[in-house]
């Protein structure tokens, strides 16, 4: 392979007729500019241009954004709402610890008066999330599981082993055979990589 | 009492005053504005301005709210260059947050707080030159500032300090009687109905001299409770006069 | 503070004096503050501290622990504030403590252990342990074992003595301090000052080791006399 | 810093109006608000005076007090700066709140004001080494409307005029010491060669323009702004990019050229009016706050 | 092991300085001699200041404002390893009895934390001690006052060779030497144990944690002691090799 | 004073050994028609500067910057979440910058504790590089850079904004350019670029003066602009452009040390 154009910021890419922005770039007077210091790349998606975008060695770390699936991990819960730290924006590791709230109104799609937060959450559960507002001056980010897919992913039991799923809203202890309550999320291949 | 004398062989201060005698007074409301209400007060040497800001909502945590009526908040000051030995800080030593405490004390007893529920009242008040009565001259100046923002009260709060000088009451103390090492006595009165809102007194002082020591307070803070009357009336006479033209 | 409260539950003993081991007198009350949770005053000798805990309580944001108990340690000196010193006998108490305490089952709240020196006379830092020992079981947290401190110093001709004054300790060559659990005797913590050989550690740890039975002996009859009386 | 809330459409409104030279108060872009000055104000101090700039107050308060002198100036006397931002200005003051904009401040203060050009810092030398007169200038902010640092540079410059240092006489004392010797007399002092200290003038750019003595509103318009600090000369003794954003080279020649011209016509009529309110001496009714 | 690397950096401002890397850890240590009169208690001694900074440069675990209580304890640490190996003796900082002596002031700082700070401050403080250089001092007879003369540097009498070796303890039965951060925050114990060159121990430093037993703790100390060979011949060839062209 | 109880104390007063060197005659720069190090004046002669990106293992970006023997430190870490909370911290990100000398790093042993000149440089350092980041891609977080200054020999600001700038393009920080920062001694009628300590604290006090730019160098938009001392506003001007033209001299070797921080990582996979 050719080497890869590298640019730092502030480097003038092309003008706007030859390209269509991507990530890690921004415009200025009708000509786009490197916004990192990392790969130039070119592709086309279809349109009639090509999209041009910057590249670090992996993807540039974003921020928990709005519509975001995110992998949290539940720190506390009280009757109003649980409290979460965000541990991952879909597949890339956060270095810092962002923390979320998952509000009582949001943790079912359906029935929303009648769900129990400690029914649905215990502390060090893995979450999976979407994020819905980035909140307001007070608050942290808000957070909703009111879909399938999202909801309890591993959770343990109170002997310390890993429960196992056995309904939407339940999971049972291998050990113990005891069942404990829980937002239970049907897990998308996808993210069953890892 | 080494060194000055106070009260000199024909009764006299130090500054030619009688022992019931006030300074000065002179005062000016409305000086700021930018605050909702502000006032200034000159009580012979003694200066101090005070803003009021509110009623408005709470700030900082929300848990200080109290569901039936207004938080005040004071902060009390001193301009560095306030004194004969300049200040290293403004506020913020123990002196001041005590002052801070005791301002709020007084103003949570006239202000009706109760007609702004769930808001604060924030008066800060600071002394631009110190020369005895920080207190009174505070107090003093914040009601005005009250009354200028409109904030309704129980009555004016008038402020004095006195003290005991061979055995003779003196109202209105400047620095050099205060330091004297006397007692010194700061009192607050609702003038109108005769209460007392605050009553601070440090050193020692034989209880048989104390009803003495606060009627002469008392008498001292009615006097002044008259002069801010008309200081009041004078700006309210001003500012109708420019509306009604 | 040592002869404050009326209500002196604690204990003096003898110990037998051998001529290796040789602790000073120590004595012990518990729960002689109101205030605190739980706490003990440990005396050796001339030393003497008071220590207290406070908790499970609540737990600032910022310093809380999801799985378990945030524990502070202070060690306040006789006059003056705490300095670097303090600092890290603090955070050798506290490691201590952590190691023993079953932190796990309280999470997200606080411990506080705060540790008044009343007077130094030597071996000040086994004196904090053992009085926060004393204190964290009258706190009644749970703990996974006990642990206590021995000091021993080495003379400047090789002699070692047990639980030093701080005479002893200015003139000594080398000094170390150690906390032995009460399960298996194992050594929980070392602070050691001055040089010394591999020999002369292993010595003091051994005679630590027999120390610590007199002293895991002597906690066990002062709780023993404490609750006597209470039942 | 307080800062005030402005909306899109005022945002445009003023800018607009700033391209054509027509500010909301009706000036013009390099025109100042109308400014109070008065000297002497609090009897406890050397020296002090009070600037009113729009809606700006401030105070300042100078006391001198003698110290010893730093030992990388063994021969100068030296100022201190203290900027109290009371609550008094605004709420959000209260507390510690000031304090960061305070020291941030008082520390352009010193870079301004304390050194050779702008002050004789010889002169406040009492005996080299040993002592020397420490000027503390407390400012007091009463209230703020922008441009804090035009109208405390002013009134500085009307404080450091006013100020009045007693005379200091060196005795040999009796152990060979060298003892000092205040004059008691309130006639006997020293007063200060101001005629070089600087004026700040602050230039905010909105638009293609820039405005001098923004208010806070104006202020807000604009991302960035050049501190310019100007002696009676017109030379430039201090300059200070402020605010977020970046400027083009050819803007910053464009402003400290407008900063050098107003800030220069500046001087004159200040110290016009500071001699003439001496000249009036005592019988200068003192206004104070009761004006 | 990770491997050590020390390096001697010039830091012209400084008296002494040295720059180590052991393993990511990097630590800087520079040493400023600066006069003053010595202490009461001992006239004939001078001072030595040690103080170990990790600013929030280095981690993003340090947050800005006054030392952490773990920066605390590494001076702490650095100034007991000081007095108990006796690396530089007072009496030689010490110019006038009684008037006029040294006091060193060995700031060191972190650049990069990834665990093991202990070691790699001692190994900094060494370094920097040897190629620390002191100008001459006289107190002039006349005057009584000192007169400094930098043509005439003098090296420091490091008379003791103290290494430190920390060891991560996983409850009681995996030792790790030079843990990284990582290792030990999972660590239940840690332990550090410094030696000088006559194999004798200056300190045993474990603040709490799991308990050790004996033969562990026998373990640890002989595996301190072969580092100590190996470091302390590492700082030698440094040295060496920065010597020649001062 | 307040007593430090979180520091290992030492004495209560100590001198300096400098202070007690028989005085030597100050020997003035202006007399010299070159400069000490060989540099000429009123050239944009910078003293020679090398750079590199990500040393430190733990921070997101960081880089070192050693010009002559200036030598400066910096790491980045975030974007992570905000500590304060307030209206302007929701909608775009805030920068926060913290500086440092270290206290070895002058001929005088600097204090521990921050003085109000540090703050001040860090303020001239925020106010430097915020231009340059496009803080409105990280709402509600917070970035932090922190500089350390090993050794100081003159131009400490100017260098940390370069070294700042280059550690948060090594952090992957969107940004719309890199900043360069450079400053010139004005002594008498003369210009020294890129001053050393020396330079900038010797010579008649009176005629001198610094100046300090910051310089977005693709966009050419200045970010940053200090200047103290008495000059005339056609000279200042002048000083300007010099400090300009150093940063371009300077942007060469700074864009070589990205690239070469970019090229160590791994390449990206083709995405």
């Amino acid at each position: 392979m050719s080497p890869r154009k590298l640019c730092v910021p502030g480097e003038k890419l092309c003008s706007t007729e030859d390209c269509i922005p991507g990530t890690g770039t921004y415009l200025r007077h009708g000509y786009i500019f490197a916004a990192l210091a990392g790969y130039v790349f070119r592709k086309n998606e279809g349109e009639e241009l090509p999209v041009i975008s910057v590249v670090k060695e992996t993807e540039a770390q974003l921020l928990p954004d709005v519509g975001a699936i995110v992998t949290c991990k539940v720190t506390s819960i009280n009757p109003r709402f649980a409290k979460v730290h965000i541990l991952y924006v879909g597949s890339t590791p956060l270095k810092d610890r962002f923390r979320g709230t998952i509000r009582k109104e949001d943790v079912r799609a359906t029935e929303k008066d009648k769900v129990e937060i400690y029914k649905s959450f215990r502390p060090g559960d893995i979450v999976l999330a979407k994020v819905i507002s980035l909140g307001d001056v007070q608050s942290n980010y808000l957070l909703t599981t009111a879909e399938n897919e999202l909801g309890v992913v591993v959770a343990h039991s109170e002997a310390g082993v890993q429960m196992i799923p056995i309904s939407w809203c339940e999971m049972q202890c291998p050990r113990t055979h005891g069942k404990e309550f829980r937002k239970v999320a049907r897990v998308q291949p996808e993210f069953l990589q890892a | 009492m080494a060194g000055l004398e106070l009260l000199s062989d024909q009764g006299y201060r130090l500054d030619g005053r009688k022992p019931s005698e006030l300074r000065k007074v002179q005062a000016r409301m409305g000086v700021f504005t930018q605050a909702d209400g502000s006032a200034y007060i000159e009580q012979g040497n003694t200066k101090a301005l005070a803003v009021v800001y509110g009623p408005h909502e709470v700030r900082g945590s929300r848990s200080k709210a109290l569901h039936d009526r207004a938080v005040i908040n004071c902060q009390y000051s001193m301009a560095t260059f306030s004194t004969a030995e300049r200040k290293r800080r403004p506020h913020g030593d123990r002196k001041s947050s005590e002052m801070s405490l005791h301002l709020k004390q007084t103003f949570e007893a006239a202000v009706l707080t109760s007609l702004y529920p769930r808001s604060q009242i924030d008066i800060f008040v600071k002394i631009l030159q110190s020369d005895g009565g920080n207190y009174s001259a505070c107090v003093n100046a914040a009601t005005l500032a009250v009354i200028d923002a409109g904030i309704p009260m129980r009555d004016y709060v008038c402020a004095c300090s006195a003290g005991f000088v061979e055995n003779t009451a003196v109202v209105d103390l400047c620095h050099a009687e205060e330091s004297g090492g006397g007692t010194v006595m700061s009192l607050a009165l609702l003038p109108r109905g005769g209460q007392v809102a605050l009553v601070q007194m440090d050193a020692r002082l034989h209880q048989d001299h104390l009803d003495a020591l606060m009627e002469a307070a008392m008498t001292a803070c009615r006097s002044l409770g008259q002069v801010l009357d008309g200081v009041v009336r004078q700006h309210l006479q001003e500012v109708s006069v420019l509306t009604a033209e | 503070m040592r002869d404050g409260p009326n209500t002196h539950v604690g204990s003096m003993m003898d110990v037998a004096v051998s001529p290796v081991l040789a602790l000073r007198k120590f004595g012990c009350e518990q729960s002689l503050l109101s205030r605190p949770d739980g706490s003990s005053s440990f005396v050796q000798g001339d030393t003497s501290v008071l220590a207290g805990v406070y908790g499970p309580a609540e737990v600032k944001i910022s310093k809380e622990i999801y799985d378990r108990a945030t524990l502070e340690v202070m060690i306040q000196p006789k006059v003056g504030l705490s300095g670097v010193r303090e600092r890290a006998q603090e955070h050798c108490v506290r490691q201590t403590c952590e190691a023993a305490l079953l932190s796990t089952l309280h999470p997200r709240s606080s411990l506080s252990l705060i540790l008044q020196i009343i007077h130094d006379d030597g071996s000040l830092l086994s004196c904090c342990l053992n009085a926060a020992c004393m204190a964290l079981m009258d706190a009644g947290l749970p703990m996974s074992c006990l642990f206590c401190g021995v000091t021993c110093a080495i003379e400047q001709d090789g002699h070692i003595v047990t639980d030093p004054t701080s005479q002893q300790e200015k003139e000594s060559r080398a000094l170390m301090t150690f906390a032995i659990d009460s399960a298996e005797r194992r050594v929980m913590m070392s602070s050691t000052r001055g040089s010394f050989s591999v020999n002369e550690l292993q010595q003091c740890v051994a005679l630590s080791q027999r120390a610590s039975e007199e002293i895991f002996q002597f906690y066990r009859d002062s709780v023993r006399r404490r609750y006597s009386k209470t039942l | 810093m307080a800062a005030v809330q402005v909306c899109e459409a005022e945002k445009v409104y003023i800018m607009h109006g700033v391209r054509d030279d027509l500010r909301v108060d009706g000036r013009g872009c390099e025109d100042y608000r109308h400014m109070e000055i008065e000297t002497d104000v609090v009897s406890n101090t050397d020296g002090s005076a009070r600037v009113k700039l729009g809606y700006t107050d401030v105070l300042v308060g100078i006391k001198a007090e003698i110290g010893k002198p730093k030992p990388a100036a063994p021969d100068e006397g030296y100022l201190e700066f203290f900027v109290d931002c009371s609550a008094n200005a605004t709420p959000e003051f209260e507390g510690r709140g000031g304090e960061e904009l305070g020291s941030e401040l008082s520390c352009t203060l010193y870079k301004v004001f304390n050194n050779v050009n702008s002050l004789e810092l010889r002169a406040l030398c009492i005996a080299p080494r040993e002592h020397c007169w420490v000027l503390y200038v407390d400012v007091l902010l009463l209230q703020c409307d922008g441009n804090l640092f035009d109208a405390i540079s002013i009134a500085i410059k009307a404080a450091l005029f006013n100020t009045r240092i007693p005379k200091v006489t060196i005795t040999e004392g009796e152990e060979g010491g060298a003892e000092l010797e205040l004059s008691d007399d309130p006639y006997d002092c020293v007063r200060l060669n101001v005629e070089n200290v600087p004026c700040i003038v602050t230039l905010c750019k909105i638009g293609h323009r820039h405005v001098v003595d923004a208010t806070l509103q104006e202020k807000a318009c604009s991302v960035a702004g050049l501190l310019v600090s100007v002696t009676h000369k017109g030379t430039i003794t201090c300059v200070r990019k402020v605010g977020g954003g970046s400027l083009e080279p050819e803007s910053i020649f464009e402003m400290t050229e407008t900063g050098k011209r107003v800030g220069k016509a500046l001087h004159a009529p200040l110290m016009k009016l500071l001699r003439d309110e001496e000249a009036q001496g005592k019988q200068r009714q003192k206004v104070g706050f009761l004006g | 092991y990770n491997f050590t690397y020390p390096f001697s950096s010039s830091i012209s401002t400084a008296n002494g300085s040295a720059l180590v890397k052991i393993g990511n850890t990097t630590v800087i240590c520079g040493i400023k001699g600066e006069l003053t009169c010595p202490p009461s208690d001992a006239p004939n001694k001078g001072y030595i200041v040690p103080n170990v900074d990790l600013p929030p440069l280095c981690s993003s675990r340090f947050r800005p404002g006054p030392p952490s209580e773990q920066a605390q304890v590494a001076s702490q640490f650095i100034a007991d390893v000081i007095d108990s190996s006796n690396v530089i003796q007072k009496e030689d900082l010490c110019i006038e009895k009684g008037k006029l002596s040294w006091v060193l002031y060995c700031d060191i700082i972190c650049l990069d934390y990834d665990g093991n700070l202990l070691d790699t401050c001692v190994v900094a403080l060494l370094a920097a001690l040897k190629n620390a250089r002191l100008p001459e001092v006289t107190i002039n007879k006349e005057t009584d006052l000192a007169e400094v003369n930098t043509d005439k540097l003098h090296h420091l009498n490091v008379s003791k060779h103290p290494v430190s070796s920390s060891f991560s303890i996983f409850d009681n039965t995996i030792v790790i030497v030079d843990p990284t951060v990582e290792e030990e925050t999972l660590s239940t114990a840690m332990m550090t144990v410094v030696t000088d060159e006559d194999d004798r121990l200056c300190m045993l430093h474990k603040p709490g944690g799991s308990a050790l037993s004996g033969e562990k703790l026998q373990d640890c100390i002989s595996r301190a002691v072969t580092r100590h060979r190996e470091v302390s011949k590492l700082i030698e060839k440094v040295m060496d090799s920065f010597e020649p062209d001062k | 004073m307040p007593v430090d109880t979180k520091r290992v104390r030492g004495p209560e007063e100590s001198q300096s050994p400098l202070l007690f060197l028989p005085s030597i005659a100050k020997k003035s720069v202006a007399a010299e028609r070159g400069r000490q190090d060989g540099r000429r004046r009123g050239q944009a002669d910078v003293r020679p500067v090398f750079a590199r990106c990500g040393l430190v293992s733990q921070a997101k970006g960081s880089a070192y910057i050693e010009a002559g023997n200036t030598k400066l430190i910096c790491s980045v870490f975030g974007p992570r979440e905000a500590e304060r909370k307030d209206e302007a911290g929701a909608s775009s990100g805030r920068l926060l910058c913290d500086l440092r000398f270290a206290p070895f790093s002058c001929p005088n042993r600097g204090a521990w504790i921050p003085s109000s000149e540090d703050k001040d440089t860090a303020q001239g350092l925020l106010e430097a590089l915020r231009p340059g980041v496009r803080l409105h891609r990280y709402p509600r977080a917070q970035i932090e850079v922190n500089v350390l200054v090993l050794e100081n020999d003159g131009s400490a600001l100017a260098h940390a904004i370069t070294c700042a700038s280059m550690a948060l393009a090594d952090a992957g920080i969107e940004m719309y350019d890199v900043v360069l920062g450079c400053s010139l001694r004005l002594d008498g009628n003369s210009f020294l670029l890129d001053p050393t300590l020396q330079e900038e604290t010797a010579g008649e006090p009176g005629a001198q003066g610094s100046v300090t730019v910051a310089l977005l160098p693709s966009l050419n938009q200045v970010s940053g602009l200090q200047a103290d001392g008495d000059m005339r506003e056609d000279t200042l001007a002048e000083a300007v452009r010099a400090c300009m033209e150093g940063c371009h001299k300077l942007y060469p070797v700074i864009q070589r040390a990205l690239l070469r921080a970019v090229h160590k990582r791994a390449s990206p996979s083709e995405s």
